[in-house]
């Protein structure tokens, strides 16, 4: 899940660290484990178009880029939410998290708009 | 979608540019003024009038000299062709002057001239305006010891017996004319370059113009085949002229005389001239070789009704009727090589189209895949036929948003992408509220 | 002398023919040749020599005889009796062509029988490099026959589209790109998600129904405005369902239990 | 970090005691019924063209986007999308649809449609002409809000105000000048205020209004790479700062997505959104803050010794995907033939590239740098106030300040390298003097206050009603309620941070210091009252300056002339005159060829095809138009006839003096044309390096066709001496024929002369002399020497 566990580093620290982020990561909250889940399904099905389209080649290139922006976007925008809604972060004190998922909802639904109209 | 006024608005704008030179229905002449020197020759030629007021034209005889004459009267052509068996007047009576003549000719007027020896100023400068320069020298005379004509009094080779023809059935007739073409005068050059003249009878190799009487002190200016003795001209406007070096060619004495070609044995009882000079009076009257091109039209393969607009890649049609005037009546004009050019500063399609042999033209081809302005250009230019040039503009535009290729199969992985990120987003929305 | 015909009422022209080619170091090489003979003559030349031709012309009295026309046609051209040709002063009327040039004898009377155009020979010159300003040589004479004929056809070269992939490839890749969806829900489904938040009462329920409902209904629009409608219909009935979605949306986030995790 | 002052205002607070919430009201209202007539002011100081000579479209551009504007009216925007016009580029033609910016097109088109809904009849042309002073009505409204998010209200209608008047901004935006800019300013300013608002308040509803409005300008203007650029450069800056915050994120992310969406989706831009290097700075950039979000999410969640490990992986990881991409980036800009930038910009990063390279770009005016002068002429006061809004922006050192300050850096670099630039520089130096301004005003005014403290209520009050009474400059209106302004936005911000007040006056006092010299926090009441006095007249002064500039340096609408003389007014109407005969009196598909400055106009106009126009996509094009000008006689009209051209359009200002002609022109059509057709060399045209006309010129000059279409008959007006009064000389060459071409029409003061193409000629001459003598030349001639070499 975390870019960290992929990388050569030292072993010892490298699963000191795993088991450390682990361990955190445990902590978080229900709803932001769901957002995380969908992060990687987006980011998972985005990598999947690149590699097809580095196989077959950059045709019809206005749906590439909707297929992939569209995933991107949709894990950019989960991101966002995960910020606002996150508790431990003290910026969004004032933001409801009611108000936050109405913006998320507003930005995927322009989001997937401009999609369908790119897709071609 | 409701088509722009604009492309509308040019589809109704048609480049339609066919030159008659008179009337559409009957481009033969019939009124001719004929100029002569003296009316001597009204009697030596009579056999060239007669034949052609038998095919039906009026001819007006008068003096070069004759202070009436007048092409026009009120801006109306009084006339459709003139004849100038002029050789040596340096002035016409009347207004009648060189600008007449050529303006004459610049509205689509026949024009026949007869040169002679010592020709006029009058008529070299016609005949110069026109592409033919005679030669400078006035007392040169085309002479030629290898094919003069063989006969008991001249000695001097001047009198010439020519058989080297332009090689076109429109200007000549279909019927070969076998008997060389007696002639008697000055010689003329024409600039090779120029593509509105044409030599019809050219002289000899060993030909040469000079002046037979004094020794030949300098080589002379012209010399063999490049020598022309008959010339034809016909305008861009399809008016047309003959220049001939010879008056005597037209006579009567040359029309019956026998010839005989120096170191040929064959003897014909009768010159070619008669048969040579009526052929030709023909094609020059616009008895013989006018086209004209009906019903342009175009529209795409499958369609009747022509557009105001292609689009690229459409697959076309297009249709153009020719006909040939007969002297009486319009024939279809039947050949294989009338071609379609589909023009955009340089043509992008060049077709030639396939004939039903009754007039009627075709070319099918697909539109390139470069949108612009285009033109159908038919550009048909045959010897001694007159040029028909055609050009009709049309707009080929490029695909329109809604013309692409759309549910490509390369990219269902794209769309199956998209919409399953939009199923992931309900089902967010919807875990993510309600899960606790 | 049989190229002489017979029956002349003035008799034999006697006949001397000779071409010297001579180079400027008048080192000189001659050649004599009878003229009727077939043997043509060929010569090459630069343009720093000269071309000496004489013949003489005599009656079977032995008089010399200057006939009337007498030109030597080098690319139909004239010339003299006796001549001397010297091409460095025609390499401007040449235009610098070099090449083959053909020597014609034409001479010819009114008293004579026998005028004749007989081909000498020919003659290779190599002529200097045309200088910039020189005079360009006339436009080469396309025959009238040739220059009223029809044009080559042309044909345009349309683009070739992109090659497409086989098929399977594309439809493989859209399971494959389906198969993170799966994942999600299955990963859903193991982190334990569950409905315990749904509104139970009723007002409240059915306006979260609602919500999501107009969220899908949008979304369906979506697929359909992709498949057939235009952007416009797309958009006045986005307003509405925006409209609709706000208004219910605000409700559904009042009736929403605050869910705190903590 | 520090709270921009400004968030606090907008945050659910305590109820604060009654009299301040009164006023606190008040405030608001002013503020509103001040704007008001910052936008009454912004509309009407652009109206002296209508008044001064009539309301119609002014010079080149506009007149196609007013045409495309009518095609739209017309036809719809499916028809306008796909529009292929036949009308220029003959006869390439032009995919109008795939290559305008529909921005300002489809702004007036709707405009238009919601006032025949309402049934208000106005005229196309009248919605075009009054489009501009609209939107820069709206535009100091975008200010306001922008520097209200950066420094607060005060500091926000004096930014309005002043960019209500930037002289400018003016000369883009004047009635009747329907271009591009006139609403692409606008959508700028908006777009940064978004931006900044989300960067403010983190919330993803104002992200998506960012991208939305991004669209708009990308919509309008190619200058919205300028957004695309300073954006992302900004949270570089941000970040290398260590000034990254999740709102960062939360501002950019979004974005970079949808707005790169959202820019594919305009045809112009299409795929260029993500194939060419201007955009490219922002998706590094857009990686970037990614690896910086993990890197911070994980230090959140991490023990600070573990992160120390994490740190090191993270980053040596985004090191490696920031290297792949950067190299990815660089290959692709590499192979790309301009290196994926096209001239324009190229030409921002190099100044002299244009010069160098493109001849086209460098001919245009308003590519070429500015002098100093303009600047002034531009700016005026402003100039001189921006770097006291810079150190202003510095206390306190806010997100928002600081990407304003960016702002204005890179705008200055911008409008040093295009004249055009001007523009985007002007609101920016706006935000920065209205910073300034009401910083001073609100030191002195406190100053005043603590020093009649006793008094400051019963002034604070009464001024109210003074105010609406008082003098009717706006400006001063705002001068005035500057100390209110900020007097109120103390109270609130003083309530709820006192600990930071103490800090906030501090700093106040350094940037008091750095304007005035030294002294302690409260300046004496005299020098007070005169610092105010100076400052409002610098302001009036700035006022005068922009009036005047409004009404006499940029209200002139270049298709109209004016002139006065001892005479009194002339006007020459000349072009339209020109454009009215033709369209009367020439085929409806004639095809009209003139130098590309003219094309707009006569296919707008004179509803005929022309060959170039203003839109210069086509360098081989023009340069084909170039050289027949700069041909022979025979060889122009070689060239024109392959291109079917009928009528040929010169403008000529050498009678009434109109030194913008083509002759002064023509040594760029040399240039353009001699770029592609070599036989063209511009030194031909130059004696001794210096151009001229007069009988000092080279033939080649004397002989080409642009000097005798100008030139033709020109001795006629003046008895022979032929004086052209633009170059102040005789010209070389008075009497001459047309061969070639025959004048049709010439108008009133010479301005414009068409000529038409003559007809092929009927016959071919021979090549004898016409022999008028009767002597014969027995000589012989060149033709026949060609045949015989030996005489």
């Amino acid at each position: 899940m975390v870019k960290p566990s992929s990388s050569a580093a030292t072993k010892d620290d490298a699963r000191a660290l795993i088991h450390s982020l682990r361990s955190a990561y445990s902590a978080t909250p229900t709803n932001l484990k769901i957002i995380d889940l969908y992060v990687v399904f987006a980011v998972s099905t985005a990598l999947i178009q690149v590699a097809y389209m580095a196989i077959v080649g950059s045709f019809p290139f206005n749906s590439f880029l909707s297929g992939v922006l569209s995933c991107v976007g949709t894990a950019v925008l989960a991101v966002c939410l995960r910020i606002q809604v996150n508790k431990e972060n003290k910026e969004f004190k004032d933001l409801p998290p009611e108000r936050a998922f109405a913006d998320f909802v507003l930005c995927n639904l322009v989001l997937h708009l401009v999609i369908m109209n790119f897709l071609g | 979608m409701a088509k722009s006024p604009i492309f509308i608005l040019f589809s109704l704008i048609i480049t339609f540019t066919v030159t008659n030179s008179f009337s559409i229905e009957n481009p033969t002449d019939r009124r001719i003024l004929v100029l002569l020197d003296d009316l001597a020759l009204k009697s030596s030629h009579s056999i060239f009038f007669n034949s052609l007021e038998s095919r039906g034209f009026d001819l007006d005889f008068k003096l070069s000299d004759d202070p009436k004459i007048a092409l026009q009267r009120y801006g109306q052509y009084l006339y459709d062709a003139l004849i100038l068996f002029t050789p040596n007047s340096e002035r016409f009576g009347g207004n009648l002057d060189v600008a007449g003549i050529l303006e004459f000719v610049d509205s689509g007027k026949d024009l026949i001239v007869a040169a002679d020896s010592s020709a006029s100023d009058l008529i070299r400068n016609v005949a110069a305006e026109c592409g033919v320069d005679f030669d400078e020298d006035p007392s040169a005379m085309v002479i030629d010891h290898g094919s003069y004509a063989v006969s008991g009094t001249e000695g001097d080779h001047t009198l010439i017996a020519a058989d080297d023809f332009v090689q076109a059935d429109v200007l000549l007739g279909n019927t070969k004319i076998e008997a060389p073409v007696l002639f008697k005068g000055i010689g003329h050059s024409v600039n090779p370059a120029n593509s509105l003249v044409l030599k019809v009878l050219s002289a000899s190799p060993s030909a040469y113009s000079a002046n037979p009487k004094s020794k030949l002190s300098s080589p002379p200016s012209l010399s063999g085949s490049s020598i022309s003795l008959v010339s034809v001209v016909q305008a861009r406007n399809n008016a047309r002229v003959v220049f001939s070096g010879s008056l005597d060619l037209f006579s009567n004495k040359f029309f019956k005389s026998p010839v005989q070609k120096a170191g040929s044995s064959n003897k014909y009882e009768k010159s070619g001239n008669q048969q040579f000079v009526t052929e030709l009076s023909k094609w020059v009257f616009h008895e013989r070789g006018h086209l004209k091109a009906v019903n342009v039209r175009h529209h795409r393969v499958g369609e009747t009704e022509e557009p105001a607009i292609y689009r690229i890649n459409d697959d076309l049609e297009y249709l153009v009727e020719i006909y040939e005037w007969s002297g009486s009546s319009w024939e279809p004009y039947v050949a294989n090589d009338v071609q379609v050019q589909f023009y955009m500063m340089s043509p992008y399609v060049l077709k030639t189209m396939s004939s039903d042999k009754k007039g009627l033209y075709l070319a099918s081809f697909k539109v390139p895949d470069v949108y612009g302005v285009f033109q159908f250009k038919v550009e048909y230019q045959r010897l001694g036929y007159t040029s028909l040039s055609l050009a009709k503009q049309i707009p080929v535009r490029p695909f329109r948003h809604n013309e692409y290729e759309r549910f490509i199969p390369t990219a269902f992985p794209y769309y199956g992408a998209s919409f399953s990120t939009m199923a992931g987003f309900l089902i967010f929305s919807f875990v993510y509220l309600y899960s606790k | 002398m049989e190229a002489l015909p017979e029956g002349v009422d003035i008799g034999d022209y006697v006949f001397a023919f000779e071409i010297v080619l001579s180079d400027p170091e008048l080192k000189s090489n001659m050649q004599l040749l009878d003229l009727p003979g077939k043997n043509d003559v060929a010569l090459s030349a630069n343009h720093l020599q000269k071309l000496h031709l004489s013949f003489l012309l005599t009656t079977p009295l032995g008089k010399p005889f200057k006939p009337h026309q007498h030109i030597f046609v080098v690319e139909n051209t004239g010339k003299q009796f006796k001549i001397t040709l010297d091409f460095l002063g025609l390499v401007e009327k040449f235009f610098y062509l070099s090449g083959q040039c053909d020597i014609e004898l034409t001479v010819g009377d009114a008293v004579m029988e026998n005028s004749f155009l007989q081909l000498l020979g020919s003659i290779e010159l190599d002529l200097p490099k045309a200088p910039e300003k020189a005079t360009q040589p006339p436009p080469q004479v396309v025959s009238p026959y040739l220059r009223f004929g029809p044009k080559a056809e042309i044909n345009h070269i349309f683009r070739v589209p992109e090659k497409r992939p086989p098929q399977e490839v594309s439809y493989a890749f859209l399971g494959l790109v389906l198969v993170p969806l799966l994942t999600f829900l299955v990963g859903l489904l193991r982190l334990g998600v569950n409905f315990k938040n749904f509104p139970t009462s009723a007002v409240p329920a059915t306006f979260a129904i609602l919500f999501h409902g107009g969220i899908a209904a949008v979304l369906l629009l979506y697929v359909l405005f992709w498949l057939k409608l235009d952007l416009f219909t797309t958009l006045k009935t986005l307003g509405l369902l925006g409209i609709f979605l706000m208004f219910v949306g605000h409700r559904t986030f009042l009736t929403l239990p605050q869910q705190q995790p903590s | 970090m520090a709270v921009p002052v400004d968030t606090v205002t907008k945050q659910p607070q305590p109820p604060p005691p009654s009299p301040s919430s009164l006023r606190f009201a008040f405030g608001n209202v002013l503020a509103f019924f001040i704007l008001l007539l910052i936008g009454v002011l912004a509309f009407s100081i652009r109206l002296f063209s209508v008044i001064k000579y009539e309301s119609v479209i002014h010079e080149f551009d506009p007149y196609f986007n007013y045409r495309v504007t009518q095609f739209l009216t017309k036809n719809g925007i499916y028809d306008f999308w796909n529009w292929f016009d036949d009308r220029t580029w003959y006869p390439l033609g032009r995919v109008i649809g795939g290559t305008v910016y529909p921005g300002l097109t489809l702004t007036a088109g709707t405009i238009w449609k919601v006032l025949q809904s309402l049934n208000i009849p106005l005229s196309v042309e009248t919605v075009c002409v009054f489009t501009a002073p609209v939107f820069s009505a709206f535009a100091a409204w975008a200010t306001y809000l922008l520097t209200k998010e950066v420094k607060g209200t005060g500091a926000g209608l004096t930014a309005a105000v002043l960019l209500a008047m930037v002289p400018s901004y003016i000369s883009r935006s004047v009635a009747g000048s329907y271009d591009n800019e006139a609403v692409a300013i606008f959508a700028l300013i908006f777009t940064f205020y978004l931006y900044i608002k989300t960067l403010n308040t983190g919330s993803l509803f104002y992200a998506t209004l960012n991208s939305l409005s991004y669209f708009y300008m990308v919509c309008s203007w190619g200058g919205y790479t300028f957004i695309i650029n300073l954006i992302p450069m900004h949270v570089l800056l941000c970040i290398v700062t260590g000034r990254y915050s999740s709102r960062l994120y939360i501002a950019y992310a979004p974005l970079v997505v949808l707005g790169t969406l959202l820019a594919a989706l305009v045809p112009v831009v299409g795929f260029n959104a993500v194939m060419t290097s201007e955009h490219f700075a922002s998706f590094l950039v857009f990686i970037v803050i990614h690896v910086v979000a993990l890197a911070y999410y994980i230090k959140g969640i991490l023990s600070p010794k573990m992160f120390k490990v994490a740190a090191t992986l993270v980053v040596s990881v985004g090191l490696v995907v920031c290297l792949a991409v950067v190299g990815v980036l660089v290959a692709v800009v590499a192979s790309s033939p301009t290196k994926g930038w096209s001239g324009r910009s190229l030409s921002l990063l190099d100044p002299t590239y244009a010069s160098k390279y493109i001849p086209i770009i460098a001919s245009v005016s308003e590519h070429q740098p500015p002098t100093w002068p303009s600047y002034f002429m531009d700016l005026n006061v402003l100039a001189f106030l921006v770097p006291a809004g810079i150190i202003a922006c510095f206390s306190p050192l806010s997100d928002a300040s600081s990407f304003v300050i960016l702002y204005l850096v890179m705008s200055v670099y911008f409008s040093g390298v295009m004249v055009r630039l001007m523009l985007v520089l002007a609101p920016a130096a706006c935000i920065m003097s209205g910073i300034a301004l009401s910083e001073a005003f609100e030191v002195f005014t406190r100053s005043i206050k603590f020093y009649i403290s006793s008094l400051s209520e019963f002034l604070e009050t009464d001024a109210g009603d003074v105010m609406p009474g008082s003098n009717g400059s706006p400006q001063f209106d705002v001068l005035k309620t500057e100390k209110k302004e900020d007097s109120l936005k103390e109270r609130p911000s003083r309530k709820n941070k006192k600990k930071e007040k103490d800090v906030v006056v501090v700093k106040e006092k350094s940037s008091v210091k750095s304007k005035t010299e030294k002294r302690p926090l409260v300046l004496p009441a005299e020098v007070s009252f005169f610092a105010l006095f100076l400052t409002v007249l610098l302001g009036a002064f700035y006022v005068v300056h922009s009036v005047w500039a409004a009404a006499e340096a940029y209200s002139a609408p270049s298709i109209v002339l004016t002139s006065h003389s001892h005479d009194g007014l002339h006007v020459f109407d000349d072009f339209r005159e020109a454009y009215a005969w033709l369209s009367h009196n020439t085929e409806v598909d004639d095809k009209v060829a003139s130098w590309w400055d003219y094309g707009y106009q006569t296919t707008a106009m004179a509803n005929r095809t022309v060959i170039v126009d203003n839109n210069t996509w086509n360098n081989t094009h023009i340069a084909t138009v170039g050289t027949a000008m700069s041909s022979p006689e025979k060889a122009g009209w070689e060239i024109f006839n392959s291109l079917d051209v009928k009528y040929v359009l010169v403008v000529f200002g050498g009678l009434v003096g109109y030194p913008s002609d083509d002759i002064n022109k023509f040594l760029w059509m040399v240039r353009i044309g001699g770029g592609v057709f070599p036989h063209i060399k511009e030194p031909d045209y130059l004696r001794d390096g210096q151009y001229r006309i007069d009988s000092q010129a080279t033939p080649t000059m004397l002989n080409s066709l642009m000097y005798k279409l100008s030139y033709f008959r020109f001795v006629e007006t003046d008895g022979g001496k032929g004086y052209d009064r633009v170059r102040r000389t005789e010209i070389g060459k008075k009497h001459f024929k047309l061969t070639h071409f025959e004048e049709v029409f010439t108008t009133h003061h010479w301005m414009v002369r068409i000529y038409k193409l003559k007809p092929q000629k009927n016959r071919i001459r021979g090549k004898t002399k016409k022999t008028k003598s009767k002597t014969i030349s027995s000589t012989p001639r060149s033709g026949t020497t060609k045949k015989n070499p030996w005489h």
